[in-house]
């Protein structure tokens, strides 16, 4: 596996340019006929610290880091001796750091590890050619594409599509790049990349979760974005703000994170469709919200962009820990539904099919995302079909004959007619008191309990709607991974190489995305036919095990759990079957 | 956007904003004159129950939600501001009037007041002051005189309480004014100048509680107020003079629209990417193509 | 088991001092040598509609209402209409009413029941003799005197007790009890009362759920009580601040519920005891803060006093359905011990064990109650022994050799030593980011998973020194039913009757107070011996069936979920051991 | 309750607030200098870390939380105030000092804010006012300035900022200062008189960033702060002329202590059930009796 990928990782201090750079070369890859996975590991701080963008490339789609590096560049020494230790045996390093200081355990590991490092004067030499040291980025680009042994003109159309904006300094950044690319390396070997470049997804685009979260949302109709910044949401209501001249959406920060889930439930029952987003612990504030969208019947989306908590945790680095969060928050027993994407094409797909599930049911939806799929660079072919939209409203000629009783009658499914303030002579009162059909408050014994009862229907209506789990891989495996979320990727990127070397003992992947309420079929399946299942989540207490446990009674007892704030490497699957096999 | 088949405004009736429910304040509460004020503010200005949104705060006035007519929405104690905001920024068609309670206002929520008054969403609120909670029995709000004793608090609160009109001006609101629950035709002038004003109108209605608030009963309010129309010389454009009159609330109380900016801009037309939309949000649902924002990511 | 208690219904409209005359009648009877509990319906408005306030008596311990009354008490026309329909055979009404219109359906019902009505001119008869209409009550209480046949001193004694401080009503109100208890009553028929007066505990205090919760907490050494009021928590707010002379607690009415959370924890970190409670949506806004207690490992109590939701729902009914919500809300993965109190005795130890827990394991813990617990009345001989105070703090010496490192090091049972600011030299960050030992930020893997784990091996600890749950009844039992909270009261009070009748039917109770973390050895030993095993939960979902499913498998197919806001009546629970036996 | 062996005060040092972790924020950023004038007026007043319990806010300011001495709690957003105001309840012989950046301070927590300067709650807090959102990539604060881009407001906000001292003066405060981040000697004067003031002490900092506020850098402040000594005639005690020295915040922004009521009563001294107690809360943990409440129900 490992040598059908490779990873380069550009590190330097937060507000150095680092992002800006691996895009360019995530690009680069891409025209030069490469797959490309973009990683992002930063520090919750402005400027200075370490952080680094690392570009996972290979032949065939990938889009899960691996957890060494074949190259570093290094823009700041903080992030050389921090990302020294994550480079691979035959490692190389380029940097720009003068007279850099190298300790003795680091002239070991690099004697162990044969390590080879270059200096170039990029600084110099980016003052000279282009008059700004900040140029020394692109003259390391250069030097990395000479390394690479890639065609210089790709990446050169990338870096012009990238300054265009900025045409004074177009020609000047073309020159740093070509003067890197011919400088001489020292030592430096040329990577030998053993696998092709099947030059057809040149224009693939390059693009994170969240932004395909938000144009999935601009496609199903959304038309209020409200939010109060909180990484790793924060970068949805940046984006979302950057096109709003294009979308004519309405977007606002507030000023607390109450207000967005009222502003939403508010403007919901007027009738549009609003989108909010935050991190665990805004959501914490928002559950009382969800609790009365489920008594008021109010459509509700929100996206829940996890990272390690508790509390304010590790702000920008990954986790999957907030599942149980979803499923229960909110006081009261209330009907919900909890998706959870996986990758970029989830994104487009589960939000718009959120909107419509909570429109049509009139119920909260919660979409959860992580980190790792927030902020990593996915290569996407093509925009996922989009979804027509439902919005379980009554219309036309119908909203004549409706009355305020028909707003929360008893129904078998438990969904009752739904229509918007201002559309029908039928006017009614949502209450988050207990109400009768036409919202009256009642505390009577029997009415109360058939319309709570009513309201929790929907949830199994819901259920046997909703899609069962697919299973990723071959159709009989030795062990069947059961997971969630970004985990997906890992393991998918892993599955192919191992299933090939390994096909006694190959795998594939039950993968949850409509978690809640929760189905079991194909998995009852799988128990019932004493099926090995492996539960693998990027949390500490197994939290989908938990939940299909609770349901199906079944205990798993093979686990792979990791909550160090980092994502799922390539690594961590291969080693982890390693382990099995040896077992 | 289907409009119900009642038409457009002009042949509204008092008797349209009937519910048959029957109210459950205590004899003599304030909120009985409220809801008259609102309903004949309403007739007056020719809307139809259909074309408003009434939305209510949790406390005693909330219990009305569900004993009048009108798209009502009774929500969370505290949280009726931004869910009345979060609406007025889908459809400005339907007209959105606001009701909460000083505990609600003043102490839950009162983050949002703030929000509310400096964003100029285009809604109406009333706050029902009663000086009190009064559905929690009686206990202290931040409008309660120092050293009254109250339910939870023996000995009296130990802060001053909060000067709705100050905390307010201090915010630049574009509308603000007070009435009295007593005095049904005053509050029904007053809301109606708040309906009409566009951005966000805060109305102050001194309520009789009594049943709780012993200290500052109908009469003593009664004996107190003073219309603004009678004040010589008060020109409710001048934020300064509103300020000022608006200062005394224990010997002469001013009451009418005390401040309004008639050059106010609500919130809606203040968005640079929808200022010429002829659509509001609600109108506005449907798939969109994305191919455009996507390739921009090739 | 009917036969051996009597119920009687003292209804009126919301503000006609109905639980006073509840609380003069239950302290009667108790002073006739009975005892009694006492059962409050009423809506959530502040004058008119229609209360109740209900007492079962006997001759044995009662801590669970009837369904059905066999005497009401009329102070209104709508509370007249609004009971009459829950007399038994046989019923007696007396009421006040001047020309009471009876409706054609009421008259069948009359018929049908046998129900005899008398109508007393209390009123007139209060104004003649005291002076006031208000004293009407006090007559009605007499003429109740008189049909139960009891002597009146007992309750005499006891109006001179109540009225003690308005000394010049007093006389007036004897008068006016002892006019009633002249009354001749019509065509009543007196009470048949077939049990005894044991007259052992006439000396039994008479209180509620909220009382005990209240003095326990002082018993353990509160010194802040902190609250935004919430029914059914907000009589505990009532009560502290009547009798803060007394113990000089510092009781604070805060304007928000983040508020609330935000001072206990800040006090709780500065080093007193501060305990706050409210209901599920002020929880729900509490609950990032209970995130951040994990985190920082700072003790915090909070009482999540139960009613029915989502939203507003039922504000002043009642509900088992937030035990989801105590275990699962606030984001990321933390440790916490959730307990639910049962009754008046368990309140008062409970309180006082979660303050213990709360500070050895520097988590937090969440006493769940019931608006059936909090504002139930139950008759308690004695306080139960208090709990001496466990701290879990570093103190004399010790605090001179402490380094800051000390305050999060990592061990083995996950417990670091604590202490107090202005105690050492020794000064630390509690932070809510990932961290050090010494609190220091730290984004590193391996240290953030160590501290990570380190945080949730309390929960392991802690686990193994929780009590298992009990078994209340015989040993042996044909079926065991699992239960949580006031349900307890219900079952109890069948217990005796029913297992005497039914020797081979008999049942057990296995009652859950420690609910989380978890303890199954108990349930394990029932499930594996094949004992039958019946859920009953005042929920719609069975949250406690869940979370024993979840841990042991077992999948419970008896349940007895009871959601209309009112709590089990010990009618539902014998009808549905009939139901059992004829199935 | 044990004290540290570190004695009462006397022997504070400025090293003894040193830290070996290295600040993580910009270069040029306010916030060094605010903790040089805090370590300095602690030292001046001789209090030592470990007589102090510095709360924090999140955000950048924040960040400083593990890099000085004291005891520390680093909590969540928007909720330093109180949190800090729960402790000093509880513990009085420990200085309280809270740090909130604006957006904590008068976003998310506004509400807090009101409560703590309403209860006069004996603290000391600092409001690191940088116009903007750092820690989360320069989103607009509620005292950024109307129309200026921001990271979520390309085309600026659309609402007035919240003016800071307006604010609070609406709210009967009993210690208000400004003063400026450029101006560590200021500060440090300026933290200590709020330090030694019994109640509420509410300082803002005019904090530059450098990073994201580009419209008032720390030469635009500079040029145009005046210490109230320099106001002629201005008396601190007088809160009408304190309102009215505050407002100006874009020529001649005062600094200093604009206002302090010298008979400012701090919350526990106002509490009717324990004004005489010699003990605080945190020396009264222990098993009560609660026979005698008991007995009265029985
Ligand atoms: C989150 C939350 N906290 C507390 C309550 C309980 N509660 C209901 S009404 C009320 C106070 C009402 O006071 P106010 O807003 O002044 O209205 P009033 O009843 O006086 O009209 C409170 C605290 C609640 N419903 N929700
Ligand atoms: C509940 C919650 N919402 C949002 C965030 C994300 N967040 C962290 S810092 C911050 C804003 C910081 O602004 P400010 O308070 O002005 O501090 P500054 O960084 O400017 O010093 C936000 C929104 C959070 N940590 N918690
Ligand atoms: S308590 Fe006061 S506000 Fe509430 S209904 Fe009664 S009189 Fe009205
Ligand atoms: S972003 Fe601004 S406030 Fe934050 S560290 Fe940088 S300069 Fe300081
Ligand atoms: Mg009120
Ligand atoms: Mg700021």
């Amino acid at each position: 596996m490992k040598s059908s990928r490779q990873v380069i990782k550009i590190s330097g201090e937060s507000g150095q340019g680092v992002n800006s750079i691996g895009e360019v070369v995530a690009k680069g890859l891409k025209r030069c006929g490469f797959y490309s996975f973009g990683y992002r590991e930063y520090p919750s701080l402005i400027k200075g610290g370490h952080a680094f963008h690392q570009i996972d490339f290979s032949d065939h789609p990938v889009s899960a880091p691996s957890r060494a590096s074949n190259v570093l560049l290094c823009f700041s020494r903080v992030s050389f001796h921090a990302y020294l230790p994550t480079l691979t045996v035959g490692g190389q390093v380029i940097h720009m750091l003068d007279e850099l200081e190298i300790t003795e355990v680091e002239q070991k590991f690099i004697a162990e590890h044969k390590i080879k490092i270059y200096y170039l004067e990029a600084e110099n030499i980016a003052r000279e050619i282009g008059g700004r040291a900040i140029m020394a980025n692109v003259v390391m680009v250069g030097a990395l594409w000479k390394l690479l042994g890639l065609p210089i003109a790709p990446i050169e159309n990338v870096v012009r599509q990238q300054f265009a904006d900025k045409k004074d300094l177009v020609e000047a950044n073309v020159a740093c790049l070509n003067r890197g690319w011919k400088s001489d390396l020292g030592n430096l070997s040329p990577l030998t990349i053993l696998f092709e470049k099947n030059n057809k997804r040149e224009d693939d685009a390059l693009l994170s979760g969240n932004h395909m979260l938000a144009l999935g949302s601009v496609a199903a109709g959304v038309r209020a974005y409200f939010a109060y910044p909180m990484t790793p949401s924060s970068s949805i209501l940046t984006y979302m703000a950057d096109v709003y001249h294009e979308t004519g959406i309405l977007v606002k920060q507030l000023d607390d994170e109450i207000s967005v889930a009222q502003f939403a439930i508010g403007a919901n029952f007027a009738g549009t469709r609003a989108l909010i987003a935050t991190s665990g612990g805004g959501f914490d504030l928002m559950t009382e919200t969800i609790s009365l969208a489920g008594m008021t019947e109010t459509p509700f989306v929100c996206i829940l962009a996890q990272r390690p908590g508790p509390a304010t945790g590790l702000p920008t680095w990954t986790a999957a820990g907030d599942l149980n969060l979803a499923i229960y928050a909110g006081h009261g027993e209330l009907p919900r539904c909890v998706v959870a994407i996986s990758d970029a094409d989830s994104a487009y797909t589960l939000i718009q099919k959120a909107f419509n599930i909570s429109e049509v049911y009139q119920i909260p939806t919660i979409v959860l995302t992580e980190k790792q799929i927030a902020e990593s660079l996915f290569q996407v072919e093509n925009l996922p079909a989009d979804i027509p939209i439902e919005r379980g409203l009554v219309t036309g000629a119908s909203l004549d004959k409706l009355e305020a009783a028909d707003r929360y009658k008893l129904t078998e499914n438990g969904i009752s007619p739904r229509w918007l303030p201002g559309e029908s002579d039928a006017t009614f009162v949502a209450n988050s008191d207990e109400h009768l059909a036409d919202g009256t408050l009642t505390e009577d014994p029997l009415l109360s309990e058939q319309m709570y009862a009513k309201r929790l229907r929907k949830l199994d209506t819901l259920h046997d709607a909703l899609p069962e789990p697919v299973i990723i891989g071959p159709k009989d495996a030795s062990v069947t991974m059961v997971s969630w979320g970004s985990v997906k990727n890992t393991i998918c990127d892993v599955m192919d190489a191992w299933n090939e070397l390994h096909p006694k003992d190959n795998f594939n992947l039950l993968l949850y995305e409509y978690i809640y309420p929760v189905k079991l079929k194909v998995l009852t399946g799988l128990i019932d036919k004493g099926q090995p299942l492996s539960l693998v989540e990027n949390n500490a207490t197994g939290q989908l095990g938990g939940l299909l446990s609770q349901h199906s009674g079944f205990q798993f007892e093979e686990k792979l759990l990791k909550y160090d704030g980092r994502p799922f490497f390539v690594d961590d699957i291969w080693e982890y079957l390693e382990r099995r096999l040896t077992k | 956007m289907h409009s119900c088949n009642c038409g457009d405004r002009g042949h509204s009736h008092f008797s349209d904003f009937f519910s048959e429910n029957i109210y459950t304040w205590c004899t003599n509460c304030g909120n009985y004159g409220i809801h008259a004020a609102v309903k004949r503010a309403l007739v007056d200005l020719e809307i139809k129950p259909c074309q408003t949104l009434l939305a209510f705060d949790i406390g005693c006035h909330g219990n009305g939600s569900d004993k009048i007519g009108g798209y009502r929405f009774h929500g969370l104690h505290g949280r009726v501001i931004p869910f009345a905001c979060g609406a007025s920024t889908a459809n400005s068609k339907v007209k959105i009037i606001a009701f909460g309670g000083d505990g609600g206002t003043l102490g839950e929520g009162i983050n949002h007041l703030v929000l509310g008054i400096r964003g100029n969403y285009d809604i109406t609120f009333v706050l029902h002051n009663n000086l009190n909670y009064g559905l929690t029995l009686g206990q202290p709000s931040a409008t309660t005189k120092q050293g009254v004793a109250m339910n939870a608090a023996p000995d009296g609160v130990t802060s001053e309480p909060i000067h709705p009109m100050k905390f307010i001006f201090s915010l630049g609101p574009t509308f603000a004014a007070r009435t009295f629950s007593g005095d049904v035709g005053h509050m029904a002038q007053t809301f109606k100048a708040a309906i009409e004003h566009p951005g966000f109108s805060f109305v102050e209605v001194l309520q009789s509680c009594p049943t709780y608030n012993l200290m500052t009963p109908h009469e003593w309010y009664q004996e107190r107020i003073k219309d603004v129309s009678q004040i010589k010389g008060h020109d409710a454009g001048d934020i300064s003079q509103a300020n000022s009159i608006a200062l005394d609330i224990e010997k002469e109380i001013a009451v009418g629209v005390l401040y309004q900016n008639k050059k106010s801009i609500p919130f809606n037309l203040r968005q640079a990417n929808r200022v010429n939309k002829k659509t509001a949000l609600v109108d506005e649902v449907k798939n969109l193509s994305v191919e455009k924002l996507f390739d921009s990511f090739r």
